[in-house]
């Protein structure tokens, strides 16, 4: 069964949607009954590939797909972080969405494509060579783009388009630049240290340009400046997509991407040798400093969010560009801590939305007295954002911190204090409207989804659980089960041991 | 049966149930039809099967050798593409007759002649993927294509019968132009075999005026920019089972007959830069049929401009003469082959369903018809080269050919061809999920029966299926392999 | 200069002409008409070949390929003019 | 040598009336003359052309299929110009 | 070659190619039909001159004859009013017309540089088929290579022929041809007259074919200039496509040829070996089926498919 175990980790999500496609509408029990067995079974077979790893394990599944280039599910550590996140996160969100969607259209297309999508998201983590990250990677847009556009309304249809041209440009960049790898060295095996065989004899000139074509590649879904313009249009999509987009599959699978591409498939001493590592840290501090910029102008709730989301993701960029083991650590963990405070925040953002018919950080004045709880799980992810000890944005930043000083790069910590100003500046007043100013008369578009709490327990228990492990992964780092313990197993085991 | 049999019976059996099923009363041509499908479909997938083994397989008619007598030849393109004409031939036959009794507009007895006219292009497909000498596959070529305009003209409204007429008239110039080309290639080797003619042929000014002749008659008939002017109309106003097959396979045959003749014969002879126009022709099909299927406002017109954008990837090979390329092009056939087939199936199934193919009136169709859709999201899919479908096998070769060559302007045009083609096919598919939710559409009524939606599903699936199960081809192209590419 | 390789000449020119004419004009039935000269043109072509040489027997091969090539041109031409029937009734609004 | 030379008078005659014919063909003003002068013509033409070449046959095969071949002409011929002058009286009717 | 012939072939030449120019351009469609027919005689004759028998006689039939009732038959057709013809759009501006002036003579100078350059002596396959006759069921070699050496070629080509009859009955029936000289009687007395002739020379014809010129080909042409005589004074009546014995007899041609391939297949010799001994026979019996079948499709091409419904009419 060891072999089969990545492999049937991706078909359990993806048959359960492939099997969700065929339910008609009515068929409401089956579909939740199919989701959720789906999303547990996986995670508990993501348990069981957790702990194989640890102890270090070795799962291979390969497929030969032509000569010279195969299908490889090889999970390392790195794979496990993105896999346990994302599988954890599938499964809370998948509670919220279905008491988000209750009673809307069309809930079978979206339940089967929100399982394919996690899926894909799957294959990208334990892809263990270059083909393999491209096709789940590909996969992933293909996936993702019937979810930004399910409201089928004009704006969605627009900011669908959008989201499409971007990546599937950029496939066709990691396409290129996969292929011409293939081509000049033969099946490219994500190996710690680089993955090019010794004596390449590839001109430096050529490699820059294959570095180039793979991380832009990559970049498109990590929002990264100037490739980031297609995140803040697909905000048009369902509360649960945005938050999976944002916090789990697609800007994620971008920035592990670029930790893949540096760490696995150049080597970070190359990367740094043709000075890869040095352009991507800059661009990623600008994005970083530009997200945040941005963030600051939008008065709607979701936009804020996505442009602090590409604000955000960059530290992980930052991290891994670095080239250091502690701002290694930094942005691995950042991966899992981002995840865990943005979806906390999106879910936020969709219970206002459903609730009160709240979109707009203006229209937030005494959110936290009609909906305490959900404000309160706000506000630890806004908190956490900032990098407000203890909480988990704290941990991400102080690593990357002494990451940039161990590195002797000690300016990226201005980026770093900058940032988090601009954060505070963006999330504080939405928290300070929502605690100390009064309600008005009405909501914009209230509605009562349940009698007793401030909304429906679909909605409010995974808001809750989310929240409360972005405070616990903060409060318990030092853990040795906690994700920076993972972060740096990962880094001490593969990457700069 | 001894395999060498195999070859004969390919071209006699439908022959033979093309006649019969002329013969047939027309209630039973459905039935007779179906299961002659099984049989022949049967013998071309055992024949792919015995040639995996057993490498390539040729017989000499009425046991007279070449140069007097004719030679089949079955290697792995051929086998290759006799599996593909089965795996597309199987399907049809569950849908076909569904369709014809569900469309009114198609003449009354269209049905009833699909089968045997079919029949006829079945034989013509199978003589041309097995023909070793010229004038033999002439005569397959005309076969073929007068049973592909009697195919059209079935769709029976005026537009069709235009488009029949048109189609008719260039496939005849076409095969004049071939014809005209063996007679000299006749006159300066004296043999019309293909093997024996690469043998012994040199490059005088007969040879090269064949080359010339040939190609051009081959590529009028396979539609390659600037000859494709007849195929759009063609294609989109047939019945949709036959635009399936004429999209699918028939423009193939003459494909697959130019690169034997050129690799076999002409290749080793050196053709200087004429392979370098046929692969700008082809990066110039990929644009210009990509921008033309943007603008369509017809599903089916859509449908059939892409196939001329994608028939100009087939010609890259001309251009990058290498291994790779070669088994990328053929590969690039064969998912094309099933995902055409599927799309026009699918498009065919929307027609029905809504009673119109204006793509701007979609809005909300998929929500009627999700499965229908699904096949064209899945068929568009391989269209565009995406992982881990068939079409994505194929440009990953060509794409290490051209990056090996060092040859970049067809690395860009691969790929921009697959943006291209997203370019197209996406809109379709985001009219068909826009729009909320219709009251009015009753949840879970089916607006087409299973034999409609399912064969078109099926093909898609096999087209996405062919991207994992690359290697089966490929290893039975490597036994057929021309030697001037090796 | 033989007889034979005068008349390849004259089914040469014939091919051209019939080229020049399917292009240039209208009328599909003349187009039909120039198509099949342009065959008789090749036959020539074939059939002048077959006896280019003085002195030998002409070779039977291209004059069966020959016949078969006026067969299935006709077969054609009978067809393509049941087509251009059916679409002139079309046209007159018969069914 | 006397039958070679009785041959080519025969023919040279016969091609005397077709091109007789044919100049009436061409020349006459309407379609009854037309026929008139093509009719006449060939049928004594092919008749005379055929004799002259049943003497250069030698054999009475030969001549008996020549002889089959003009009575066969003859008839077609009759019976086509018939017909045409038929349709031109119809046409002319209408 | 003595001077006389040599002007002979020279003026045949030339007016061979100066009809077809007239043809192209005649300014009627009428005049290009009887034009090309005048065309199709005169390529007979040429054949004649290329020592070309078979084709000659083919030519004469089919192409001229047959091909030129066909185009009159439709003609008729399409000048029954206004028909809204798909007429192309006419060549617009002189660059197009002198690029396609330019393709023609492209195509001339190609065709003239690449036969002028062939080899002297050319390569043939004569040598191959002569030795061989003596075990083909054949002596004619035009006969042996069609139904023999290149059977399959030939088998294939029925096929074609059958598939224009589906092809042409697929569209539907169309009206009977030329009704005004029907019932003449002068031409049902011909007929009546010529029809025993025909049938005896197509059977003499498929006879000779073995050892000489003529075969399948010729004869069925006879047969259907006869049926189309039938069906033109009158005497016959165009056949039910409806009724399935008709289409098993337009089919025969091409059953008996697979069932000889297929036969000769399974008895385990290859497809249309035929076994020693059988070949003359086989190639026979090949040969009236094809007569038969040939005669018949070129009627039903021409007549069209008549439903029984509207024969009534």
């Amino acid at each position: 069964m060891g072999d089969w175990l990545p492999l049937l980790v991706i078909l359990v999500s993806a048959l359960a949607g492939l099997a969700i496609f065929t339910l008609r509408q009515q068929q409401h029990g089956l579909r939740i009954g199919l989701n959720l067995g789906a999303a547990v079974l996986k995670l508990s077979l993501v348990g069981v590939l957790l702990a194989g790893v640890y102890q270090g394990k070795e799962y291979s599944f390969s497929l030969p797909l032509m000569e010279g280039a195969e299908l490889l599910l090889r999970p390392d550590p790195l794979a496990l972080l993105f896999l346990t996140l994302s599988a954890l996160l599938w499964l809370v969100t998948t509670i919220y969405a279905i008491g988000y969607l209750e009673g809307s259209p069309h809930r079978s297309r979206f339940f089967g494509f929100f399982s394919l999508c996690v899926s894909a998201t799957a294959g990208i983590a334990m892809a263990g060579n270059l083909l393999t990250f491209l096709i789940f990677f590909e996969l992933l847009t293909l996936t993702t783009w019937p979810l930004v556009i399910h409201r089928g309304t004009r704006k969605a249809l627009h900011g669908g388009a959008i989201y499409l041209a971007y990546t599937l440009c950029g496939g066709a960049l990691l396409f290129i630049g996969t292929v011409w790898l293939y081509t000049l060295v033969g099946p490219v095996v994500f190996t710690a240290g680089g993955a090019l065989p010794e004596g390449h004899g590839l001109s430096e000139h050529t490699l820059r340009w294959i570095a180039f074509l793979l991380l832009a590649g990559v970049g498109v879904k990590a929002a990264l400046v100037p490739l980031h313009g297609w995140l803040p249009t697909a905000m048009v999509a369902p509360a649960p997509v945005s938050a999976l987009l944002h916090a789990v599959a697609v800007v994620k699978a971008g920035a592990f991407g670029v930790v893949r591409i540096l760490y696995d498939v150049l080597g970070i001493a190359l990367a740094q040798a043709l000075g890869v590592t040095t352009v991507l840290a800059v661009l990623a501090a600008l994005t970083i400093l530009w997200g945040s910029l941005r963030a600051l102008a939008q008065d709607d709730i979701k936009r804020r969010l996505a442009f602090s989301t590409i604000s955000q993701v960059s530290y992980i960029t930052l991290g891994a560009a670095m080239v250091g083991p502690i701002a290694l650590v930094g942005g691995l963990v950042h991966l899992v801590h981002q995840g865990l405070m943005k979806i906390t925040l999106f879910f936020c953002a969709g219970n206002l939305a459903e609730t009160l018919g709240v979109h707009k950080v203006s229209e937030l004045n005494g959110a936290g007295k009609r909906m305490p709880l959900t404000m309160l799980a706000f506000t630890l992810g806004a908190l956490g954002m900032i990098g407000l000890p203890p909480l988990a944005g704290f941990i991400s930043k102080w690593y990357l911190g002494i990451g940039a000083l161990e590195a002797g790069q000690w300016w990226w910590i201005g980026v770093l204090v900058l940032s988090s100003a601009l954060n505070a500046a963006y999330f504080l007043p939405a928290i300070y409207r929502a605690w100390f100013r009064p309600p008005p008369e009405t909501w914009p578009e209230e509605r009562s989804l349940s009698a007793r709490h401030e909304t429906s327990l679909m909605l409010l228990l995974p808001t809750l659980f989310v929240a409360g492990a972005s405070l616990i992964t903060g409060l318990f780092a030092a853990s040795p089960n906690s994700p920076l313990a993972w972060a740096e197993l990962i880094v001490r085991r593969e990457y700069f041991p | 049966m001894n395999p060498a049999d195999l070859l004969v019976w390919l071209v006699l059996l439908p022959v033979l149930l093309a006649a019969l099923l002329f013969v047939a009363p027309e209630g039973w041509r459905t039935r007779l039809g179906q299961l002659g499908t099984l049989l022949c479909a049967s013998l071309a997938l055992l024949l792919a099967w015995q040639v995996l083994q057993h490498g390539p397989i040729s017989v000499a008619l009425g046991n007279w050798q070449p140069p007097l007598g004719i030679r089949l030849h079955a290697d792995g393109l051929s086998a290759l593409m006799l599996a593909l004409t089965a795996l597309v031939a199987l399907p049809l036959a569950a849908h076909a007759p569904a369709w014809f009794v569900r469309h009114e507009a198609a003449q009354s007895r269209a049905g009833a002649f699909f089968w045997p006219l079919w029949m006829f292009q079945w034989a013509a497909l199978n003589l041309l993927f097995l023909a070793g000498d010229l004038f033999n596959a002439y005569v397959g070529l005309e076969l073929s294509g007068l049973a592909a305009v009697a195919l059209v003209a079935l769709g029976g409204q005026r537009a069709a019968l235009e488009a029949a007429l048109r189609y008719l008239l260039l496939a005849l110039f076409g095969s004049m132009l071939y014809l005209l080309g063996v007679a000299l290639l006749y006159g300066a080797g004296g043999v019309l075999d293909l093997t024996l003619l690469g043998a012994q042929l040199e490059a005088d000014h007969a040879s090269r005026a064949a080359l010339l002749l040939i190609t051009l008659g081959l590529l009028i008939k396979t539609a390659l920019l600037p000859f494709h002017f007849w195929l759009p109309a063609a294609h989109a106003n047939a019945p949709a089972p036959v635009s399936a097959i004429l999209s699918g396979l028939v423009v193939k045959a003459s494909f697959v007959l130019l690169l034997r003749i050129w690799f076999e014969i002409f290749h080793p002879i050196g053709l200087g830069g004429a392979g370098e126009v046929l692969g700008a022709l082809g990066i110039a099909a990929i644009i210009w049929g990509s921008l033309q299927a943007m603008r369509q406002e017809r599903i089916k017109l859509l449908v059939a401009w892409s196939t001329v954008a994608q028939l100009g990837y087939l010609f890259l090979i001309f251009a990058l003469a290498v291994e790779l390329a070669w088994a990328g092009s053929v590969l690039h056939a064969l998912s094309h082959g099933l995902a055409k087939a599927a799309l026009f199936l699918a498009a065919g199934n929307i027609v029905l369903a809504l009673g119109h193919d204006q793509i701007h009136r979609l809005h909300g169709a998929a929500g009627k018809l999700p499965l229908t859709f699904f096949t064209v999201a899945l068929a568009g899919v391989s269209l565009m080269g995406l992982p881990p479908s068939g079409g994505f096998a194929a440009k990953w070769l060509m794409l290490q050919a051209a990056i090996d060559l060092g040859r970049w302007p067809y690395v860009v045009a691969i790929i921009g061809g697959s943006l291209l083609a997203a370019g197209y096919l996406f809109p379709l598919l985001r009219h068909a999920l826009a729009g909320t939710h219709d009251p009015r559409q009753r949840e879970g009524e089916r607006l087409l029966s299973r034999w409609l939606e399912f064969p078109p599903l099926l093909l898609a699936t096999l087209a996405l299926l062919l991207g994992l199960m690359a290697l089966l081809p490929m290893s039975l192209l490597s036994g057929g392999m021309p030697v001037s590419l090796r | 200069m033989n007889m034979a390789l005068w008349f390849t000449l004259v089914g040469a020119a014939l091919a051209a002409i019939a080229l020049h004419a399917f292009f240039s004009r209208r009328h599909p039935l003349r187009r039909l008409i120039a198509l099949n000269i342009m065959g008789s043109g090749i036959f020539l072509v074939l059939i002048g070949l077959a006896r280019l040489y003085p002195g030998t027997l002409p070779d039977p091969v291209p004059h069966a390929m020959v016949l078969t090539g006026i067969v299935v041109a006709v077969s054609a031409t009978a067809f393509g003019l049941v087509l251009l029937r059916r679409l002139a009734r079309l046209g007159r609004g018969e069914t | 040598m006397i039958l070679a030379l009785l041959a080519t008078v025969l023919i040279g005659a016969g091609l005397i009336f077709f091109i007789a014919g044919t100049l009436g063909l061409l020349r006459f003003p309407d379609v009854l003359c037309r026929i008139h002068a093509l009719t006449k013509a060939d049928n004594i033409g092919l008749g005379l052309v055929a004799a002259g070449l049943a003497l250069l046959g030698g054999s009475w095969a030969v001549a008996f299929k020549l002889l089959l071949i003009w009575l066969l002409v003859m008839a077609a011929g009759t019976t086509a110009a018939q017909l045409v002058a038929g349709h031109s009286q119809a046409e002319d009717e209408r | 070659m003595s001077g006389v012939t040599l002007a002979l072939d020279l003026l045949l030449g030339l007016s061979l190619v100066w009809l077809a120019w007239r043809t192209l351009a005649s300014p009627t469609l009428f005049g290009a039909i009887v034009l090309f027919i005048a065309f199709g005689l005169l390529m007979a004759l040429v054949w004649a001159r290329l020592d070309a028998p078979d084709i000659a006689l083919a030519e004469a039939a089919v192409g001229a004859g047959l091909t030129g009732v066909l185009l009159l038959a439709a003609l008729a057709d399409l000048q029954q009013g206004d028909n809204l013809l798909p007429v192309r759009e006419p060549l617009r501006g002189w660059l197009l017309q002198l690029i396609l002036a330019l393709c023609a003579l492209g195509l001339f100078t190609l065709l003239t540089l690449a036969l002028l350059g062939l080899p002297s002596p050319p390569p043939s396959l004569a040598g191959q088929v002569l030795p061989r006759l003596d075990g083909a069921g054949a002596s004619h070699p035009v006969t042996a290579v069609l139904l023999d050496f290149r059977a399959w070629d030939t088998l294939l080509e029925i096929a074609v022929l059958l598939l224009a009859v589906v092809a042409a009955w697929s569209l539907g029936s169309h009206p009977h041809p030329n009704p005004r000289i029907v019932g003449s009687e002068v031409l049902q007395g011909l007929v009546r007259v010529l029809l025993p002739f025909a049938v005896l020379s197509a059977g003499y014809l498929v006879w000779r074919g073995g050892f000489a010129p003529g075969g399948a080909f010729q004869a069925g042409t006879v047969l259907a200039a006869a049926g189309i005589l039938l069906l033109l004074s009158g005497l016959g009546r165009p056949f039910n496509g409806r009724h399935w014995l008709w289409r098993a007899l337009l089919a025969s041609g091409l059953f008996i040829f697979t069932g000889v391939a297929l036969g000769t297949l399974l008895l385990g010799g290859g497809a249309l070996d035929y076994p020693a001994g059988l070949g003359y026979g086989l190639i026979l019996a090949i040969e009236l089926g094809l007569t038969l079948t040939i005669g018949l499709t070129f009627i039903a091409l021409y007549a069209g498919e008549q439903d029984a419904a509207e024969e009534r009419e």
